[in-house]
């Protein structure tokens, strides 16, 4: 009851403290950004005759723009954070001589922290929705819809709200990881990220299903099969790659779960000191 | 059972030691750990509390191991050295939050804070944002989160850093008090004046060795090598040094100032029962006799003075 | 009563010597913040590479001068591609290049200029970040204004710091690649147009060195974290640099850009720069197909509002890091 | 009669906003070690600021060394040497790099700043380790760093903010003597200070603040005198037999502890009278204490006057 009470404390103080500081409204301006990329573009376009181009622009947007860079970046600045932000200006202590183990800790804030992630990433997702659909004139283009005929952006919405909370849950796993891994973890995630995520992640070996990136496009092209021509690869590898209705949930879902069972570990066996040992 | 056991106890953070084979137990009521900076005094609150892991040997806290063992380290309430804060918090939702990280429900740990607040002298400006408190008031709300959950040891890390002397005061009091109330507490302080003022238990640490426990004075009287220095303010301070000159049991005498003598012995108790009869057989008048050197300053100095600087 | 302590044998000595002026106190600033950020090996790297531009200038312009006289041959034709597409203008079949001299000088030096400004953006970032975030993270303030300076010294002396590796990055190369090229070639033209652009050289170093010093000043000043600085000023470099690209590539190429073409201040110093060094007038003057340049180089973007743009920013960077400084000298006694 | 003072205010206020951090301060200091006290938010801070021409004043006149606070800023920086109470060290620079940086900016030349910047080094008693990065120092090295920044250019007055807060015992010792030696040197000193012993040790007048108004100044001599007839006595022995002696010759006895007693003698001069009360009641004596009142109960009575209505 008393570890209820606790965690329960923990987690609305993570989320006051998440919105309390300006990190988060600068992050939320960056993942804002695209949207008013997308709105001036639209502002700026002349009559179009097709929706190829706002198509182009929204799933553009979302998979490179958003899935491949901005919600890892996000995950990674508080993910990095979860602990290391707390052992750094030493007040960590505070949260460990208390009521709670120290995997409790970590799980708590990571709950809390996820959760805000997801809200914030979708809520920036929806917008570049908006953006977009106030551009498109849909009784001008309704004569020549052809292939878009059957473009539902409600439903691909949909869909990017769960992909995009995957990708928060699994990313922010992985970089809370690393954040227990080294006292200096920004430069690891880095690497990480572009070795891992978007250089495997997007080559056609066989080390790629092990990539949440990759997992989650998967997720993607199996609710949004139209997206395949997105990522202009051979069909040949399409195929191998996409398969019908497939789906990464469990793959990503248990990527997450290693990770932060490996996190738990990590806590419950070292120390949190500052890089700088703190003598007397 | 003592309340914090250590058993050859043994930390080093990778080539730097922190504590070196220590055994030693903390009794109840209050503690002065005193030691220069760097001697180990930090490294072994953070072990009492759980953050820190012995690289050898054990430490044990009402008998159990506190790392990660919240079930002793509720127990427990930890001031931290230093400066940790939310600097955004007021100092309300600071205390509040941490009574509810220790299990306090939303009304009581509400009731919890206002009390360790009003404990404190922090009722003013609890509804502050901690980063436009002075340095006198950071230690206040740090304390008043320490004692928020009414723990059974308070850990205090340098709790007076910084503090004016009136809060000094307050602080010294309170502690006081909260040791009659039986809460045992270990304090950490480079003041010695102020622990001399709380308790006269202390343990003393030097390059993370135990270089003396126990009781000041009595501390002071094993020390054995060392002569007693006394101070006499006397009117014929030149008459009685000639005399004192004479005195066998007597190794040193000076005359720092006209009206003062001091001088150096090995058997004090002889030597205060000589100077008083001669004293009174010349006729001198006294102002003022005491050991120079039996307060806590000397002897600490005494004990971790170095060779070098 | 005090005693001295036995192991301090020295006695407090007077010291007799004058003060200097107490308003020459900025170049003690300034060559602390440079002794400081030398000790840093990768600053001493990024200074080092730093002179790649010019060194590809001064090839491009020996290079110009080896083709005057190999016009039509077919070793000159790879060579005249290759400096189409660095110089961005199409110099397929011009057998007369002696004639362009000075316009392909001037072409020459502001393509290296471009390129300088990734180095400005990494010096800066490494040197510039530091100079004001660290003082107030370290609250090293007191000490400065303990002494006889005051705010406008120390924004002087701190403004230095920057401006000088700016100026290292770009014044200082530019100047010994158009000296080395004088001496390897027949210069450009005449001695009087050398003179120009030696001029014009100048002005667009110390252009640059206004506006990016400035800038970092007063970015430095936010905040005492020095990382939020650095990610700071890269994203003010290249988030405007990105959104523009894709602005740029999704309008039509017969859009009018007005104010949202100065959206990019890479840019926007690109086309001042262009503009000092007289590079589309000069082109204008001559037979060379102007317009080509015109829409390689970037979009017609009016360089008085580029400028402008600038100017606003720079002059309210001065302004906002005064008041900072200002601010946080008194903040000592605030607390 | 200016000349006296090393600085003088008339009705010097302060406000920052509705807060009023110095409040028609009306002072005159004179040359010495003047210990600066008072709880915090007194005004210490800020009257070292205003009188530095860091911060202006919003009213009043004062003046430093004879020079005009407001016209005059940077002859009076030239003048006087100031410690901050935070680390203010650059990162990245060695100890010699710093003070010969503060001579830079005091607008000493190479040469001389090279030259002194050891002269002062060797001072404060900074061997090898001035060649070493200062980040990685000591609290006390540090401190003795700041000291030598502010001595480099060698000032007719210092202001030190909190000298020894944060240090060990031995760290303050060193700091205590050389600021006294300073004194001696005959540079004036002002330093505040939360640490009354540390004051009680080396200053001459006290200057004590509260609520940014000056309450009590003076020498400390004259605060801290010895009461001619009230004393505390230590012994060993027989207590109550003892005290019968006493009221037999006339000795009040106070307040009686185990081996202590407060009493007060029916005159100036009359000590001869305990030895002989103790000589004959076969108590040990071993030690007689004048009353003094100490600083620190000068400092609460001073701020208690001010608090109550």
């Amino acid at each position: 009851m008393m570890t209820i009470r606790a965690m329960t404390a923990l987690f609305f103080f993570t989320i006051s403290q998440m919105l309390r500081d300006a990190k988060f409204w600068v992050m939320g301006i960056v993942l804002l950004l695209p949207s008013v990329l997308a709105l001036v573009i639209e502002h700026f376009a002349p009559p179009r005759h097709s929706l190829e181009p706002a198509w182009d622009l929204y799933h553009g947007l979302l998979q490179y723009m958003f899935l491949m860079g901005l919600v890892p970046l996000t995950c990674m600045l508080y993910g990095t954070g979860l602990i290391g932000a707390e052992t750094e200006s030493r007040t960590i202590g505070y949260l460990i001589t208390r009521r709670l183990r120290r995997s409790t800790v970590i799980l708590t804030r990571f709950v809390a922290t996820a959760l805000v992630l997801t809200l914030l990433c979708d809520v920036a997702a929806t917008a570049i929705h908006i953006s977009i659909m106030s551009g498109v004139n849909w009784q001008a283009l309704a004569a020549h819809l052809g292939q878009f005929a059957a473009w539902s952006p409600m439903h691909d919405l949909t869909v990017y709200w769960c992909v995009i909370a995957l990708g928060v849950l699994g990313f922010l796993a992985i970089f809370s990881l690393i954040g227990l891994l080294t006292a200096k973890p920004l430069a690891l995630s880095v690497i990480y990220m572009v070795v891992f995520e978007l250089i495997i992640g997007n080559v056609p070996a066989g080390a790629r299903v092990y990539t949440l990136m990759h997992q989650l496009r998967v997720t993607a092209v199996g609710a949004i099969p139209g997206l395949k021509v997105l990522f202009a690869l051979p069909p040949e590898l399409t195929a191998r790659l996409f398969s019908a209705n497939g789906s990464g949930i469990t793959q990503v879902l248990i990527i997450s779960a290693v990770a932060l069972t490996l996190a738990c570990v990590l806590i419950t066996v070292r120390e949190l000191t500052p890089s700088k040992v703190a003598r007397d | 059972m003592a309340v914090i056991e250590l058993t050859q106890l043994s930390k080093w953070y990778g080539e730097v030691i922190g504590l070196n084979n220590v055994t030693a137990e903390i009794e109840h009521g209050i503690t002065g750990l005193l030691g220069p900076n760097g001697a180990g005094k930090s490294t072994l609150m953070g072990l009492a509390t759980g953050q820190l892991r012995p690289s050898k040997g054990g430490i044990r806290v009402f008998g159990e191991s506190p790392w990660d063992n919240p079930s002793v380290i509720s127990r427990i309430g930890y001031c931290p050295e230093g400066d940790p804060f939310w600097q955004k918090l007021t100092g309300f939702q600071f205390v509040v939050f941490l009574a509810r990280m220790s299990g306090l429900q939303g009304a009581s740990a509400r009731r919890a804070a206002i009390d360790a607040i009003e404990r404190t002298g922090m009722s003013a400006n609890a509804g502050r944002a901690i980063r436009g408190y002075s340095k006198g008031m950071r230690q206040r709300i740090k304390i008043a989160q320490a004692l928020v959950h009414s723990p059974e040891l308070l850990i205090l890390d340098e709790p007076f850093t910084g503090a004016d002397p009136i809060a000094r005061h307050e602080l010294t009091n309170l502690f006081r008090e909260l040791a009659a109330q039986g809460v045992h507490i270990l304090v950490s302080s480079h003041v010695l004046h102020e622990v001399e003022a709380m308790t006269r238990e202390m343990l003393m640490i030097d390059h993370g060795r135990i270089v003396a426990q126990g009781d000041v004075q009595a501390v002071r009287k094993s020390l054995l090598d060392r002569p007693h220095v006394i101070r006499v303010r006397v009117d014929q301070s030149r008459k009685l040094a000639s005399q004192l000159v004479g005195w066998e049991l007597v190794s040193g005498v000076s005359i720092p100032q006209p009206d003062t003598v001091l001088f150096e012995t090995k058997s004090p108790e002889a030597a205060y029962e000589r100077l008083n009869s001669t004293i009174l057989s010349d006729g001198m008048n006294v102002q003022e006799i005491a050991a120079a050197d039996e307060s806590l300053e000397a002897v600490f100095g005494y004990l971790t003075h170095r060779e070098s600087k | 009563m005090t005693t001295i302590s036995g192991d301090r044998v020295n006695q407090y000595q007077r010291w007799q010597g004058a003060l200097g002026k107490s308003h020459w106190t900025w170049p003690a600033i300034v060559r602390n913040g440079i002794t400081l950020a030398l000790k840093h090996n990768k600053t001493r790297i990024v200074l080092l590479t730093g002179g790649i531009p010019a060194v590809t200038a001064v090839g491009v312009l020996y290079v110009l001068s080896l083709l005057e006289s190999l016009v039509g041959t077919d070793e000159a034709k790879g060579m005249y591609d290759l400096l189409s597409a660095m110089l961005r203008i199409n110099i397929h079949g011009v057998t007369r290049l002696v004639e362009f001299r000075d316009v392909l000088w001037r072409s020459t030096f502001l393509m290296m200029t471009g390129m300088q400004m990734f180095w400005v953006l990494i010096i800066v970032a490494r040197v510039g970040t530091p100079l004001i975030a660290n003082d107030l993270k370290h609250r090293a303030l007191p000490i400065y204004f303990s002494k006889p300076v005051t705010p406008a010294t120390y924004l002087l002396g701190k403004w230095a710091v920057a401006a000088s590796f700016v100026a290292l990055i770009t014044l200082v190369p530019s100047f010994a690649a158009f000296a080395v090229s004088l001496l390897l070639t027949d210069g450009p033209g005449t001695w009087g147009q050398a003179a120009r652009l030696a001029n014009d050289l100048i002005l667009t170093g110390m252009f640059v060195c206004v506006t990016s010093g400035t800038a970092i000043i007063a970015l430095s000043s936010i905040t005492s974290d020095q990382r939020y600085v650095t990610v700071g000023w890269v994203a003010i470099c290249l988030l405007p640099m990105f959104a523009q690209k894709i602005i740029n590539e999704s309008l039509p190429s017969n859009a009018t850009m007005g104010w949202i073409g100065c959206i990019s201040l890479r840019d926007d110093i690109f086309v001042v720069a262009e503009h000092l060094l007289h590079v589309r007038k000069g082109l204008a003057a001559t037979s060379l197909p102007a317009e080509r340049f015109a829409q390689a180089l970037t979009r017609p973007i009016d360089p008085a509002k580029a400028a402008t743009v600038l100017g606003v920013l720079t002059v309210s960077a001065i302004f906002f890091s005064w008041r900072r400084v200002v601010r946080f000298s008194r903040m000592a006694a605030a607390a | 009669m200016t000349m006296n003072y090393i600085f003088q205010c008339q009705q010097l206020t302060k406000n920052y906003g509705r807060i009023v951090a110095l409040r028609g301060v009306t002072l005159g200091v004179q040359p010495g070690v003047v210990g600066l006290l008072g709880p915090n938010g007194a005004g210490k801070s800020t009257l070292f600021s205003v009188l530095l021409g860091q911060t202006p004043a919003s009213s009043g006149a004062a003046s430093v060394l004879g020079l005009d606070i407001r016209r005059q800023q940077r002859a009076i920086r030239r003048r006087v040497g100031f410690v901050p109470e935070n680390d203010c060290l650059i990162p990245g620079m060695s100890g010699t790099g710093y003070v010969y940086f503060a001579g830079r900016l005091a607008g000493m030349s190479h040469a001389d700043a090279m030259q002194r910047t050891h002269e002062v080094l060797d001072y404060v008693g900074m061997e090898e380790a001035r060649y070493r990065s200062a980040e990685q120092y000591s609290t006390g090295m540090k401190q003795r760093l700041k000291l030598a920044q502010a001595l480099v250019h060698d000032p007719d007055m210092l202001f030190l903010d909190e000298p020894t807060n944060g240090m060990d015992p031995q760290g303050r010792q060193v700091m205590l003597s050389l600021i006294s030696d300073l004194g001696r040197a005959g540079i004036s000193v002002i330093m505040s200070s939360h640490l009354l012993p540390d004051v009680e040790r080396v200053c001459e007048r006290v200057v004590i603040m509260g609520g940014g108004e000056v309450l009590t100044e003076g020498r400390l001599e004259e605060m801290n005198k010895p009461h001619p007839t009230l004393y505390r006595v230590e012994f060993t022995g027989d207590g109550a037999s003892f005290h019968r002696r006493l009221t037999d010759v006339s000795v009040r006895v106070l307040e009686q502890a185990e081996s202590s007693l407060q009493i007060a003698l029916p005159e100036e001069g009359t000590q001869r009278l305990v030895l002989q009360a103790a000589r004959d009641s076969g108590a040990r004596l071993f030690g007689l204490h004048p009353k003094r009142s100490s600083l620190e109960e000068t400092f609460m009575a001073a701020i208690q006057r001010q608090r109550a209505p």
